[in-house]
Order: structure tokens, then sequence, then C-alpha cells
């Protein structure tokens, strides 16, 4: 089924790739090769498949799975080669936004199952976060809803910007994009924003106590989930899938989609290569009041125009 | 201060003051004047306790304490005999000294009275007690 | 209601193992413990079963960072107990040996505590930055880590006037790059908000616990070996002893930066103003009966050894006082008060170097059955 | 603006600055100190080199009286090569030594 796993798998990991790679050049080193991820991917599920015994086994084993199962749901709500998900009639943003948290407190339940101080600590550090970004990655998403007449539906959003042009177009929803953009690298735990798996400090924080196979599925879902949460800035700002025809040729709204995707993925790794890590206090304070207000204004400007 | 100054003002504390190559004072105390001479030390601003050393000497264990005095170093000696190992605490003149004065403790076996934390510090806890490693009959 | 998070002695935080007992309320720190000697390598026993001539490489060996300015702290000691004074050359060229590895020790701190914080890409850069360093050491000393300029009486080896422009060359760029790197550190937010007013040292405190170098510097207590004992040539060459009045992270930082700047210009003053000359005096075999202290700056802070001789080509006893090992009471204050989060930077704040510190007992029951091992080894080589 | 930025965006279009190491190998400076070579022909077999070796890693062959040394112990300091009457080791540009048995790592 398209978009399934083997797509959302493969554009995921290559995207991760892409990030790795380009972070080593930012870096002034080579870097791995964008394929490493499959190969790292690859290696983990020939590991052998060990539980730690001071892990509490269901939940340690259970998250894993959940996490990728969430994940892979959002994948068919989008819509990526058109306007219309997989999934029509039961996906609009409330779902989105629920199924995007699930990956974050399967990781907060394998760090408290892990029965590791490293682990329970970065859950709870995750907790702070979730805190955080979510609400200003819900006003920021809830101003692009309100444009369109607050309609929940993505394929509403993404033919009203079919039509009228792209959400960052316009200058009311500016300061939204750039509240989910900073959300999102909360979102995916990335520099400055990388506080749950700090490794300087607390190793992986909550993966710490994971290998082999269910280590390689949680690298799959988050991997899945760089990809979903740009795919959702995408669909919510920057115009969706929209097929284009060039010198009379026919492109696939996918692909455009995939490019705009990337850019967003590019934008972050950016951002990661330019900031320290912040401490949980820091990263709380500065989410609830730079994106925070800036999603607000957006949605207040929305609302009032 | 300078070495000069140094030794004027521990000439009342220590005998056989010497300067060597300007900017080195070695003097002897004992075990009667040297918290005294500490204290003058700190009295006069010379804070910095570069380090305690202890030498076995054979019959006695060398205590020596470095004291930085800005364009000077100043090398106070205090001879111990090994029949009574014991030397007061210097922890409340220089709350530096504490690790110093453990090492000298375990490594040693000079006794320091009044140590806060006479615990040991790099020997392993299994280490025999009574066994001190930079002692002379410990090398063979 | 306190309880008490034991971190090491394998810590990712840590690259070498201690053992810290940190007592915890909440996030807040409220006491710290330390536990050492996970490292024992039994140096200052070992220096006084070896000549003066075998023992410094020995010294150099007390740590692979500073091994440069521990021979040199040694040859100053033993040059003392000896009565010998190298000749001019020389001085000029151990100037330059302690500065090169004063730069590569700064410039590798600076990339772990970028990396403590999280800044990965500060931390490659700065590495890479490190590398000109390290290659200037080959160049002149034949060696990136192990350069071992110093010699008993003297200097290992010449300098090259061949050399010199591309030492000059390589300056000029990374003195280029550290500016820079200050001029990002002092502007990103991120790293600030992360430094500075963390792991906060008072002056009080560093005089009273006797810190030394950078750590002691950046809480505003103006000591420096080179400047109030100068060894070497440093007595000839002008430089300023960077201080800052913080006494946090921050300005341990900033501190360390623009000494770099400084190791730069000492190292161009030197070229300059190195006389021609012979490099080497001839040293006794066997050294008179006398005692003698060498102090010097290490990058990490004073360090000193003292050397008591007996008439023999041994010395009797020699102590050794790490910087590292001065400035760990200093960690405590630092710590206490501050979050968990702080660890791993104040801690690397004062650059620990735990094979600096660990280096004191000689061999236990164990690795002595190692040691009759070694000499299996010999036997089983001498076949 | 973070002021690592543009240093960010620069290095994406820069070479990167690994060397790639056994394929790509950076030239040695003149007095690198690598492994000791021996040319025995011109060896006279006093043993001062056994002597002034800091770590013991060299020995006499017990039948032709020639140096050898164990480059497990060897730590390249160059006093052999600096204080042998007949120049009889000099210190090459090989530093690639790692062997599968530590006890033939012999430099002869």
């Amino acid at each position: 089924m398209f978009p399934g796993i083997l797509f959302a798998g493969a554009v995921g990991l290559l995207f991760a790739g892409i990030d790795r790679k380009l972070t080593g050049h930012m870096q002034n080193r080579i870097g791995p090769p964008i394929w490493q991820e499959f190969l790292d991917v690859g290696k983990l599920f020939g590991k052998e498949d060990i539980t730690p015994t001071a892990a509490n086994s269901f939940v340690f084993n259970c998250a894993p799975l959940l996490c990728f199962g969430a994940i892979m749901a959002v994948m068919l709500l989008l819509p990526i080669n058109s306007s219309q998900p997989v999934l029509t009639s039961v996906g609009d943003l409330i779902v989105i936004i629920y199924l995007l948290n699930i990956p974050a407190v399967c990781m907060m339940l394998a760090g408290y199952a892990s029965g590791c101080p490293f682990g329970t600590i970065g859950s709870s550090r995750y907790m702070v976060q979730l805190l955080g970004y979510e609400l200003a990655f819900i006003i920021a998403a809830l101003a692009a809803a309100a444009k369109v007449g607050w309609s929940l539906s993505l394929s509403s959003i993404v033919s009203y910007q079919a039509q009228n042009g792209w959400m960052v177009s316009q200058v009311a929803l500016i300061p939204a994009a750039i509240a989910i953009l900073i959300a999102a690298q909360g979102k995916l735990l990335r520099a400055p924003f990388d506080i749950p798996e700090a490794e300087s400090e607390i190793v992986h924080g909550s993966l710490t106590e994971y290998s082999g196979p269910k280590l390689g599925i949680l690298r799959i879902a988050y991997d899945i989930e760089l990809f979903v949460v740009a795919a959702v800035i995408v669909v919510l700002f920057f115009g969706g899938p929209v097929p284009h025809t060039i010198y009379g040729i026919y492109i696939p709204g996918v692909v455009g989609f995939l490019i705009k995707c990337l850019g967003i993925v590019v934008l972050s790794t950016v951002i990661r290569n330019i900031a320290a890590r912040l401490r949980i206090d820091q990263a709380l304070k500065f989410f609830w009041t730079f994106p925070t207000l800036l999603a607000a204004i957006s949605l207040f400007l929305v609302v009032v125009t | 201060m300078n070495a000069n100054e140094v030794a004027q003002l521990i000439k009342r504390y220590a005998d056989d003051v010497k300067i060597v190559g300007a900017r080195q004072v070695f003097a002897a105390t004992d075990k009667e004047r040297y918290i005294e001479a500490l204290t003058a030390l700190v009295d006069n601003d010379l804070r910095h306790l570069t380090t305690i050393t202890g030498v076995d000497r054979g019959d006695n264990v060398d205590v020596i304490y470095h004291i930085h005095c800005g364009e000077s170093l100043l090398n106070l000696k205090l001879s111990v005999p090994k029949t009574s190992l014991e030397i007061e605490t210097v922890t409340d003149i220089f709350p530096g000294a504490t690790l110093y004065e453990r090492e000298l403790m375990e490594m040693l076996g000079v006794q320091v009275k009044g140590h806060p934390d006479p615990r040991r510090l790099f020997l392993p806890d299994d280490w025999p007690a009574g066994k001190f490693p930079l002692r002379k009959e410990a090398k063979k | 209601m306190t309880f008490i998070i034991p971190i090491g002695p394998q810590h990712p935080a840590l690259e070498e193992p201690a053992h810290f007992r940190i007592e915890v309320k909440g996030e807040e720190i409220v006491g710290v413990d330390l536990r050492l000697g996970y490292n024992h390598k039994g140096i200052e026993q070992g220096l006084s079963d070896r000549s003066y001539a075998h023992g410094l490489y020995l010294s150099a060996r007390v740590c692979g960072i500073c091994n440069s300015t521990h021979s040199l702290a040694f040859t100053r000691a033993v040059e003392s107990v000896a009565g010998i004074e190298c000749p001019d050359r020389a001085r000029y060229i151990r100037v330059i040996d302690a500065e090169l590895e004063r730069i590569h020790s700064h410039l590798l701190w600076a990339g772990v505590a970028a990396h403590e914080i999280g800044f990965t890409t500060l931390f490659m850069l700065f590495w890479r930055d490190r590398e000109l360093s390290l290659d200037m050491r080959e160049l002149l000393f034949g060696q990136r880590i192990y350069a071992s300029g110093t010699y008993l009486g003297g200097a290992r080896v010449d300098i090259k006037e061949k050399d010199i422009p591309q030492l000059i060359r390589t300056l000029n760029k990374l003195e280029k790059s550290v500016k820079h790197y200050i001029d990002v550190c002092t502007s990103d937010r991120t790293i600030i908000a992360r430094c500075s007013g963390v792991g906060v040292l008072k002056k009080k405190d560093a005089r009273e616990l006797c810190a030394v170098g950078p750590t002691a510097r950046a809480s505003g207590v103006d000591f420096d070996i080179r400047r109030d004992d100068p060894y070497a040539a440093y007595g000839e060459i002008p430089f300023d002893v960077i201080v800052e009045q913080d006494g946090d992270v921050f300005a341990k930082v900033v501190v360390r930066l623009r000494e770099i700047l400084e190791s730069i210009d000492i190292i161009r003053q030197a070229i300059d103003a190195m006389p021609k000359g012979a490099i080497r005096t001839k040293f006794p075999e066997n050294v008179p009966e006398n005692e003698a202290v060498g102090r010097t700056e290490a990058p990490r802070g004073e360090l000193m050894y003292y050397v008591r001789s007996n008439g023999t080509n041994k010395p009797e006893r020699v102590r050794i006082r790490t910087p590292s090992y001065a400035n760990w009471p200093s960690v405590r204050p630092m710590l206490v008060g501050g979050t968990i989060a702080d660890i791993p930077i104040v801690v690397a704040s004062i650059d620990p170097c735990f094979s600096c510190t660990d280096r004191v007992t000689i061999i236990d029951t164990k690795t002595g059955k190692s040691r009759i091992m070694t000499k299996e080894e010999l036997r089983r080589l001498r076949k | 603006m973070p002021r690592i930025l543009p240093d960010v965006l620069k290095n994406l279009f820069r070479k990167p600055a690994t060397v790639k190491y056994p394929k790509q190998r950076r030239a040695l400076p003149e007095n690198f100190r690598g492994k000791p070579v021996i040319d025995k022909e011109k060896c006279i077999s006093c043993g001062l080199c056994v002597k002034v070796c800091p770590d013991n890693a060299i020995t006499l062959d017990e039948k032709t009286k020639k140096p050898r040394i164990w480059m497990g112990l060897c730590m390249m300091c160059g006093r052999c090569a600096e204080l042998c009457p007949r120049k009889v080791f000099t210190m090459s540009k090989e530093f690639e030594l790692a062997t599968y048995n530590k006890y033939e790592a012999m430099s002869e």
C-alpha cells in the first residue's frame, strides 16, 4: 500500500542519512555515506535481542512496536501524493497531533521500564520537553487551520493552498511557520533541544538499555518521525503535494512534496549544527515564551483578519 | 613577596633559613612552631599552599610545606621522628590541604590529628592497614 | 530528603575513571564526594628507581597531554639540584615546546567542553585546528604528542631555520581561527546560556582551596608561574597573564581561549629572540646530595616537582604535585547549588586530567604479579 | 545571528579536513621519530644501547651479540640513535607497528 512501510521507511532512512552526511560536511568532515542509516538498521536487526533483567519486559518490549505503529498510522493520514490521504474519512489534524505524541510517550514508557537511572532521567526530561514544544506546535497548527475557516481536515488545507498560495506567503502566518519549525526541532530531539538523549550527560536517555532489533525498530520509527514531522509542516505551511507539468511531463505531487520535506530536514540540520544543547529549564522557558508567543500572534492575526 | 622578605618573616619560626637561586627559601622548623609559622604566613596573605611533601629519611619523616609567596617559594621543613609520627592538621589554616594530608597519611603513615576526613584517597579499599607504599621499607 | 547519585568510575561525561558521589535534593546538588585512584601508575616511586636520564622520559609519561611541561619541571628541579645552567638557545626551544603544548591542550579542552554542552560542530572545528599545533610539534620535535623538546642540561633537538617560516604561517592561521572562535563563543546565545553563571568558583574559595591555573585565573586570582617564578626564557619575553573575574565556566572558556592567543604571541617572540649557539651542556652522571623544587605553569596550572638527591645517579625522592590534583577541592563549591545537567561541563571546566591526578602509589600485590609476568615476557623474548 | 552559521555553510562547500588515512598519507617531517632500524654491519657490540634505553627494550642477541629492539616496549624516544657511538640506529618513518603477536614485533 502506498505510502506504506517500505516507502516511509526508505524515505525516512534516506533523509536521516542525508542529515548525517550534511552534518559531517558542515563540521568539515566527510561523514558517513548517505545509505549509512540502512546499514546501521540492518546491522541492528542482525544482532541478538537482549532484554535486561531489570527491565519490565512487557512494556519494554511493546514500546518499540507501539512507537512504530503510531508513526506509520500518521503516514497513512497525510496527503502525500495528492490532496487526499490514503485513509480519507477518519483523519484530521487532531488525530495527527495525537498520534505524533505516541512515539514520545512510548519512549518515556520505555525509559521508565528499562530500570536504568539514565533512562529514568531521560524520560522525565522528555516529559518536561513535551510540555514545552507541544503547546507551540498545536497553536501554530491551529493558526493554519483557522486560516481555512477552522477546518481541521488536511485535504482542505492543501486544496486551500493550491488555490491561494502557500500559507507562509501570508504575513499573518509567517510567525506560526517559524514557531512550528522550532517546535519540530524539539519534537525531533535535535540540538539545541536534544536534552532527553544528551549523550554526554545521560548516555542515550530513554533508549540507553535498548539494543538489537528493538533498537532497530525504534531507530526506523525515529527516522520516519523525522520525515513525518517535516511532512506535516509541509502540508500545513508549504503547500503540500501539488502535481506539476513541466515541458509536458507530468510530475506527480509526491516528488515536489519530498523535495520540500528535504528542505525542512536540511533547515533542521543547519539549526542543529549551530547551537549548543540547552538545559531543560532553559528549554522549557524558551518554548513557552518565544515560539508559543509567535504562534499565538499568528493565530490572533488570522482570527482577527 | 620576594625571597628576602619571606626569609625575614620566617626567621622567627624556623632555623637554618637559606635562600637558593634567588627565589626559593628553604627553612627547617619544629613541631612547636610550625603551626605558628603557617598562621603567620596566612596572616600576611600568603594563602597558596602548593603542596605537602613527605620524605622518608630513615629514622624520621620530613614533612615539607611548600608555600607559594608571590615571587618566591617557601619550603618549610618539619622533621617528625618515626617513633611518634603525628602532626597537627593544617586544614583550618589552608583548606586546600585536605587531599595532601590524606595522601600523606596513606602513603607515609603520618598521622594527621584533627583531619576532617581521614579516609583513603588513592589506595584501594583492600590495601592492608599499616603498609605505607612510599616508606623505605616498602621498597624491599 | 536527599539521595545520592553515583557518577563513575565509568561514565560518558568522564574521559577517565573517577568516582563521584553526588548528593542531590531534587535536581539541586547539595554535596559532592570524590574517590580517586583508579589510574595508579606509581610514578613517584618509579622515578626514584630510575636514573635521572631515564626518569626524564618517565616524567613525561605522567600525562599524555602535558608531557613537555612535566619533563620541563622535572628538568628544572634536577638542574637546580645538580647546579647546572642550560644554554640560552635551549631555553627558548623549551619555551616554544611548552607553548605549543599549551595551545594544543587548551584547544583540546575547548573541544571537550563544546562536546559536553552538546555543540558538536564547535567540537569538530576546535579539534581540526588543534591538528595544526600538533603538526607543528611534529615538524619541530619529531612527534605529535611526545615531542620531548627538553633534555637534561638543554634541549633534545635544535629548531632548524628552514622550519620557521612554516611555523609562522601555521601560527598566523591558528591565530585567525582562534580569534574567530573567541567571537563565536562570546556571542553564541546557547553557549552563554549553558556556561554563564554556571559552576561559579568565588575568588575567596579559589584562594582558600589553593586552585591553580586557568581555574584560579578565571576566578580573579592573578597567579601564573611563568611570571611569578620565571623559568626557561619566560623572564625575557613579555606577555600578559589573562585574568577574568566571574569565576564561572564561561570565564574559564574565555581565559583559556585568550591564553592561546597569548601563547601564539610568546612563540613568535621566542623565535625572534632566540640566540644562536649550543643547545646542551653536559649533565653529570651522579648528582650531589641536595634538594630543589621545580615549578612550571602547565596548561592546567602550577606543576611542582620536588627532587631530593643522594649523591648517586638516582633521586632519593621525587614528589609530583600536578595541577589537576590541586584543583579537585575546587570542584565541590562549583558543583554545590547547581543542577545535574551542569555536572559534565562543570567537571570538565577545571580540565581534569586523571592520569595527572592518580600517579602516586606503587605496585600493589596484584600488579606485582603482573610485573613478574613482564619479566617472563622478557625472558621469553631473550630466547 | 549565530557567528558559527557562516562557518557551517562555508564548510558545506569546502573540502573536508579529514585525511582518508590508509589511502592518503601526510608527508612526515624530516626528524620524525618512528620505528628505529638497526644497521648491524656498523655495530661493534659495545652494549651502550642496552644501558641507555629507558624502557629496557634493547637486548643483545645471544649468538651474534648484535642489538635488537622489542617494539612492544620501545617508545621511540630516539635515545639509542643519538647516543650510539657508531650511529647504528636510525629513526625511520615507519609507524604502523600493529601486529598479531607482540613477541614477534622486533626491530632487528
